[in-house]
């Protein structure tokens, strides 16, 4: 092998400056990427540790159900609350887009940062905020309205925690807008010359369609949040009956964006899928303009469906038609999505490295969550299953399954690029099977407690309604779970803390820019400038070269740092 | 490429004459004026539309002009267009909604009032 | 008759599946039909895909590093459009079937027979046209009060009110369930067809003991439900006594014991008129206390009970309920 | 940074020309208008709503507001539109006295508005029209100021042969609720539109001050056009909340 002078004494955006002020409040694009990785990491750990609260107190026997008292239900009802309030506001939305995309974004697009980059550091420490008021919330309080906050329990039947929590979720809100913000303007204004609208890496689709939804959706949940805020301080009358208000009304305010903040949570994961399937194929996407389209498609036809998540809430008949209608217009171009990806791998080269495994365990378990979806579309099934554990498992399907799995995989194969180090081994490889097989064990038990009647956000349930077994293998399936994330944090934890020789510029084979600066980059991302833009799913750009152990490619310019760095002697 | 920007400051914003920021502040002072005859006047059920359409002529005005809309790149006039499209069909399908099932909220008043009268 | 009641019928089945409680309304097959439709096509497309990834993944896995895979078309318009058109076609078939049953039961039948569901923080309360009424709430792990009672093989409409916050409304055997909203009335519909006892379960969200709001619906015989329905007909003529001991067994008994036992609050036999401890003082049970204890009970609490608060009987109960009440506690002391 | 020596002058490190630097921001604040847009949207959705559905009340909901001040409000913030207006031609063409002098004039008015609103508002509070939870909600009302024909048509007394008197006790328990719901709406709409305006007064008191130090030009005049075309948006929201509230008949 030959000798590299790619070692860590070159300056990158990691080392170049030092101490905490150098982070907190630095605007570089990547550092924010960084730290809003580690904060929802953080922030997921909490969350996790509710879920695992749920689930340990509903194994069969963990509470008598005939003597359970009101502090112990006060305590799951704040439990499921919080796990499902930080899942959603502080992990799920700011996950790929905030923290990936912040990372990634500028690179594909071979610019110095986003457009607004002081934006991005303030919609930074608005989330840092936000999540303090969470955190406050846990601390003062008992929240106990589910994250959806329906009034009018939310407003006049519960304590004041919801006023900290609906102002953090208010908060977060305006992050997650002028993140979006910033991705539209960047994608619309620093893209290179030669890079068209249909040569942009299928992550940047998939990232603009999700900016445009929040842009557009997530204002409307701040302003549901407001009035909730002010219904709760000065009764203002809005949404509670009692003073002619109709909570009907907040359901289609909160899910008018809270059914597209769905898609804000999948299509992220959809983008990296993308990237994944041509990566590891070495192959080019196949359908290329399919996804793309797909991908706006989704952010479209996900504002007009939202009432799917009222059939039985008061919501007038003619109106459920409607959105059932509409809904099932959505479930197309998710499925084409997904047959394109299967396509990819035809008579590819597939690799079976970590992302990939991610990738591959996301449409199956995305394959669950779609057409699960298909019976909660569905007028009559919808009726049945409507908050029920049915749901439940439905959406952690399409949540979990899709996005998180997304972010971890989008974590593993970005991670060379971030801190310069492949983590590709047999541990991270258990890691990723463990939470595949206890993540279906947890859930897939759930459909049929769903479907059998068991009600959602239930604190204990009696033997006799007959849902032990199913809440039994349900919980099991969470410590396996439990087990196979922690090993796949570990992998990355061991890999941060342990030195050693820093990755090649490009380990895996992808295309896109990002691949082309050394890993990890220097301060403004490319040392050539601009950089050179092709195909980018084009593979026979890249080959393998054994003495680098990664990809270099196949016509290197002169000035290309990743192989004057890496292999000196043969540039 | 000091070169270039320094050519390329033209292309930066578009200067309005003063004479049409004048002209379009008249009309708008008119259309206020306008609307509030109109809003005293009986207009045989068409108040609501009368009015509307005045505020959006106003509003129209304001684009084109104070913002810049007419002289600006049109995808801004364009992104501005979706957004009321947006709330557009928002508004539409929960008012729809919400008409729709007025008549249980009424049945449910009628009854409590009836309730109360009976236990007077 | 339309074709999928046909093929309903050869769904049919009265006892437990593997996905379904039994099916003891008449609609129920319906459902239960679109949801094996749909699981048969899902799951046909679902092990497509799963064969399909498995397959490709064996067949081209790369077996030696740096490996370049042979040429393949990167897009077909043709194949597009299939996977596009194909699903479409399904799922208009779904959203068919699922609106055809949903316009169903959402249309009660004429000569339903009207039952008022009461919700409130956290039970049932049931009324019916001659002025019965039965109540159905959990508590202690046991069913208290009555449930609901239904007469076999009649249409049954139940119109829901809420007194409080949102609830919902759910008899998984019957496959109905519908959000009870207050400040309005919402409704379902169903026949049973199955005699029985089935559970009735609140399914939106209401506060703490969201988990034990929970009754049973009894479906029985018309003759029985005729004979039920007299039995606890309501006598205008009774006395106030009577009526307190009915209102008392059917809103107090979860809490409160008439035989000297404390349940979760202090038994009330025997106390009117005597002095009780309650927390800063003391008190003369009478009229006026009994009467704040129901619309106010965190106002004056008895000692030892600082814990259990009693929830608030305000708009549930009227002033000549609570004074039909008094009028039986009294008669426990005499 | 180190590329700053080729970089032109004001122009961001990550940003190649002055122009890409301006259609960015350009298109940043007409996005973050949508978002305004969309903010706002949920009020208008109530306002709807409950016009649909009430229509007589929101009706007689109007003659509590003073359609006098309410024009004057119009016009006083369609004068500072038009100075902002004015002030962005002034900072393109380096008038920087002119432009000192507009945005004295824009905040002037923006501080009137806020004056005749905080009158406005004072008046309500004096007289208990206030929305439907608040404890001194009484919507007391001038027997004068009522139009005979809107009182008859909206039914808002428990005995509507009787003659209207501006006792409050006489008003339909269900009607006095429904009013108290368009007064929420209404301190909805203007108190957010008012936090807007205060947001805005604060930018313009920012900008004024930066053009103080000379900092605007022909060369830099993005923050006085962004900020021109937020206010622009606050007025247009006024523009329909005027007819929606007070103009109802």
């Amino acid at each position: 092998m030959a000798p590299t002078t790619n070692t860590l004494d070159r300056t990158n955006y990691l080392n170049a400056t030092k101490g905490f002020m150098s982070w907190f409040w630095t605007i570089d694009h990547k550092r924010l990427g960084l730290m809003y990785l580690w904060s929802v990491i953080a922030c997921f750990i909490m969350g996790g540790f509710f879920a695992m609260k749920i689930r340990l107190n509903l194994m069969p026997g963990a509470v008598d159900f005939a003597t359970q008292t009101a502090e112990q239900m006060n305590a799951y009802n704040n439990a499921f609350t919080v796990h499902g309030a930080v899942m959603v506001f502080l992990v799920i939305i700011p996950s790929i887009p905030a923290a990936l995309g912040n990372f990634v974004l500028p690179l594909m697009l071979g610019a110095k940062d986003v457009a607004f980059p002081r934006l991005n550091r303030f919609s930074y420490h608005l989330w840092i905020i936000g999540a303090l008021l969470f955190v406050a919330t846990l601390l003062i309080g008992n929240l106990d309205t589910g994250w959806t906050f329906y009034p009018p329990y939310s407003t006049g039947h519960t304590d004041p925690s919801v006023i900290t929590a609906v102002l953090g979720a208010f908060i977060l809100g305006f992050s997650s807008i002028f993140t979006g913000l910033n991705f539209i303007v960047t994608i619309h204004k620093m893209r290179p010359p030669q890079m068209t609208w249909f040569k942009m890496p299928l992550f940047l689709w998939a990232i603009y369609a999700t900016a445009v939804i929040q842009v557009l959706a997530t204002p409307v949940i701040g302003i549901s949040l407001l009035l909730i805020l002010v219904e709760k301080t000065m009764q203002i009358g809005i949404f509670t009956p009692e003073l002619g208000g109709d909570p009907v009304f907040f359901q289609h305010l909160f899910w008018f964006y809270s059914h597209p903040a769905v898609y804000i949570m999948v299509l992220p994961g959809m983008g990296i899928m993308s990237e994944l399937f041509a990566t590891f194929s070495r192959k080019p996407i196949f359908g290329y303009k399919s996804i793309a389209m797909s991908s706006i498609a989704i952010a479209i036809f996900s504002f007009i469906v939202w009432g799917h998540h009222m059939f039985i809430s008061g919501q007038s008949d003619l109106m459920s038609v409607i959105f059932s209608a509409l809904t099932f217009s959505v479930a197309v171009p998710s499925a084409i999505k997904v047959f394109n990806w299967i396509s990819t791998m035809y008579k590819g080269s597939i690799s079976f490295s970590v992302p990939m495994l991610y990738g591959m365990s996301i449409i199956w378990l995305f394959g669950i969550g779609g057409l699960t979806g298909l019976f909660l579309a569905t007028l009559g099934t919808d009726v049945v299953f409507h908050d029920t554990y049915f749901v439940v498992a439905h959406f952690h399907y399409v949540m979990v399954g899709s996005a998180l799995f997304g972010f971890i995989g989008g974590i593993y194969y970005w991670w060379p690029k971030m801190y310069g180090k492949v983590v590709d081994g047999p541990l991270a490889k258990v890691g990723c099977v463990l939470s595949f097989l206890g993540f279906n064990l947890t859930f897939l038990p759930q459909f049929v407690g769903g479907s059998k009647g068991m009600p959602r956000r239930y604190a204990a349930y009696g033997s006799e309604q007959g849902f032990d077994d199913w809440n039994y293998w349900s919980t099991m399936g969470a410590m396996v779970l439990l087990a196979g994330l922690s090993i796949a944090l570990f992998g990355l934890l061991r890999s941060f803390f342990v030195k050693g020789a820093l990755s090649p510029a490009n380990p895996w084979g992808g295309v896109t820019l990002e691949w082309q600066t050394p890993s990890p980059p220097p301060e403004h991302n490319f040392e050539i400038d601009p950089p050179t833009v092709g195909d980018p799913y084009d593979m026979s750009l890249v080959e393998y070269r054994g003495e680098v152990e990664g990809f270099l490619p196949v016509n290197p310019r002169e000035d290309d740092p990743c192989v004057a760095y890496i292999a000196p002697e043969e540039a | 490429m000091s070169d270039s920007s320094h050519g390329s400051e033209g292309h930066i914003g578009h200067v309005l004459p003063l004479s049409i920021l004048i002209k379009v502040f008249g009309c708008l002072v008119a259309l206020t004026i306008l609307t509030v005859i109109t809003g005293k006047a009986d207009m045989y059920g068409a108040d609501l539309a009368v009015a509307m359409i005045i505020a959006t002529c106003k509003a129209s005005l304001v684009c084109l002009f104070f913002m810049h809309l007419k002289y600006d790149r049109p995808f801004h006039g364009m992104i501005f267009l979706f957004s009321v499209m947006c709330v557009g069909i928002f508004l539409a399908f929960v008012a729809l909604d919400a008409e729709s099932y007025q008549e249980h909220v009424k049945d449910f008043k009628a009854n409590e009032i009836a309730e109360q009268q009976l236990g007077e | 008759m339309n074709m999928y009641t046909l093929l309903s019928m050869m769904l049919q089945h009265q006892k437990e599946d593997f996905f379904f409680p039994s099916q003891a309304s008449a609609n129920a097959a319906t459902v239960d039909f679109i949801f094996y439709f749909i699981f048969y096509v899902s799951l046909f497309a679902f092990i497509t895909i799963v064969l399909a990834t498995a397959i490709f993944a064996w067949r081209y896995r790369r077996s030696k590093v740096g490996m370049t895979p042979e040429d393949s078309p990167h897009h077909s318009t043709r194949i597009e459009i299939v996977w596009s058109v194909v699903p479409s076609i399904f799922m208009v078939m779904m959203f068919w079937y699922g609106f055809e049953d949903f316009t169903e039961r959402r249309t009660p039948p004429a000569d339903s027979y009207e039952i008022h569901a009461k919700a409130s923080k956290w039970q049932w309360e049931f009324e019916y046209p001659n002025g019965a009424s039965s109540f159905g709430f959990i508590d202690a792990g046991e069913y208290q009060g009555k449930g609901l009672f239904v007469p076999l093989g009649k249409n049954v409409r139940i119109r829901l009110e809420s007194s409080d916050v949102l609830h919902s409304f759910s008899i998984p055997n019957f496959r109905v369930k519908m959000d009870v909203v207050p400040g309005r009335y919402t409704d379902v519909w169903f026949n049973a067809i199955e005699l029985g006892d089935f559970p009735i379960f609140c399914t939106e969200y209401c506060g703490t003991k969201h988990s034990r709001m929970l009754s049973k619906v009894h479906v029985v015989s018309e003759e029985d439900f005729a004979v039920w329905l007299k039995e606890n007909q309501e006598d205008p003529n009774a006395s106030p006594v009577d009526k307190g001991k009915r209102l008392f067994s059917a809103k107090c008994t979860a809490c409160h014991a008439v035989d000297g036992s404390t349940k979760i609050g202090p038994a009330l036999n025997g106390k009117y008129g005597t002095i009780e401890n309650i927390v800063g003082g003391t008190v003369t049970i009478d009229d006026n206390y009994i009467r704040r204890s129901i619309l106010d009970p965190s106002a004056d609490i008895v000692v030892g009970f600082e814990n259990v608060p009693m929830t608030s009987f305000a708009g549930q109960l009227s002033d000549d309920d609570i004074s039909n009440i008094t009028a039986y506690l009294k008669s426990l002391t005499e | 940074m180190s590329s700053h020596d080729n970089h032109p002058e004001g122009v961001a490190h990550h940003f190649e020309t002055a122009e890409q630097q301006f259609d960015s921001g350009k298109l940043g604040i007409w996005t973050f208008l949508l978002t305004e847009v969309l903010f706002f949207s949920a009020l208008f959705v109530a306002y709807t709503m409950y016009r649909d559905n009430y229509p007589e009340v929101f009706q007689f909901a109007s003659q509590y507001l003073d359609t006098n001040l309410g024009a004057l409000n119009t016009l006083v913030l369609l004068l500072s539109s038009f100075t902002i207006a004015w002030g962005v031609r002034n900072a393109m063409l380096g008038e920087t006295k002119m432009l000192t002098i507009n945005l004295i004039i824009t905040l002037i008015c923006a501080a009137g508005f806020m004056v005749i609103k905080a009158e406005e508002y004072g008046h309500k509070f004096h007289e208990g029209t206030l929305w439907g939870g608040h404890e001194h909600s009484i919507f007391q009302l001038d027997a004068s100021k009522v139009d005979p024909e809107i009182a008859a048509h909206s039914k808002a007394w428990s005995n509507p042969d009787g003659e209207f008197s501006a006792a409050v006790k006489d008003l339909d328990p269900e009607f006095r609720q429904k009013l108290g719901i368009f007064f929420g709406v209404y301190f909805c709409l203007t108190g957010l539109h008012g936090i807007h305006v205060l947001i805005g007064m604060i930018l313009l008191t920012w900008l004024l001050i930066r053009n103080l130090r000379g900092e605007f030009g022909p060369k830099n005049f993005a923050a006085v056009d962004f900020i021109a075309l937020y206010w622009h948006l606050v007025d247009l929201i006024w523009i329909f909340l005027f007819p929606l509230l007070y103009l109802i008949s």
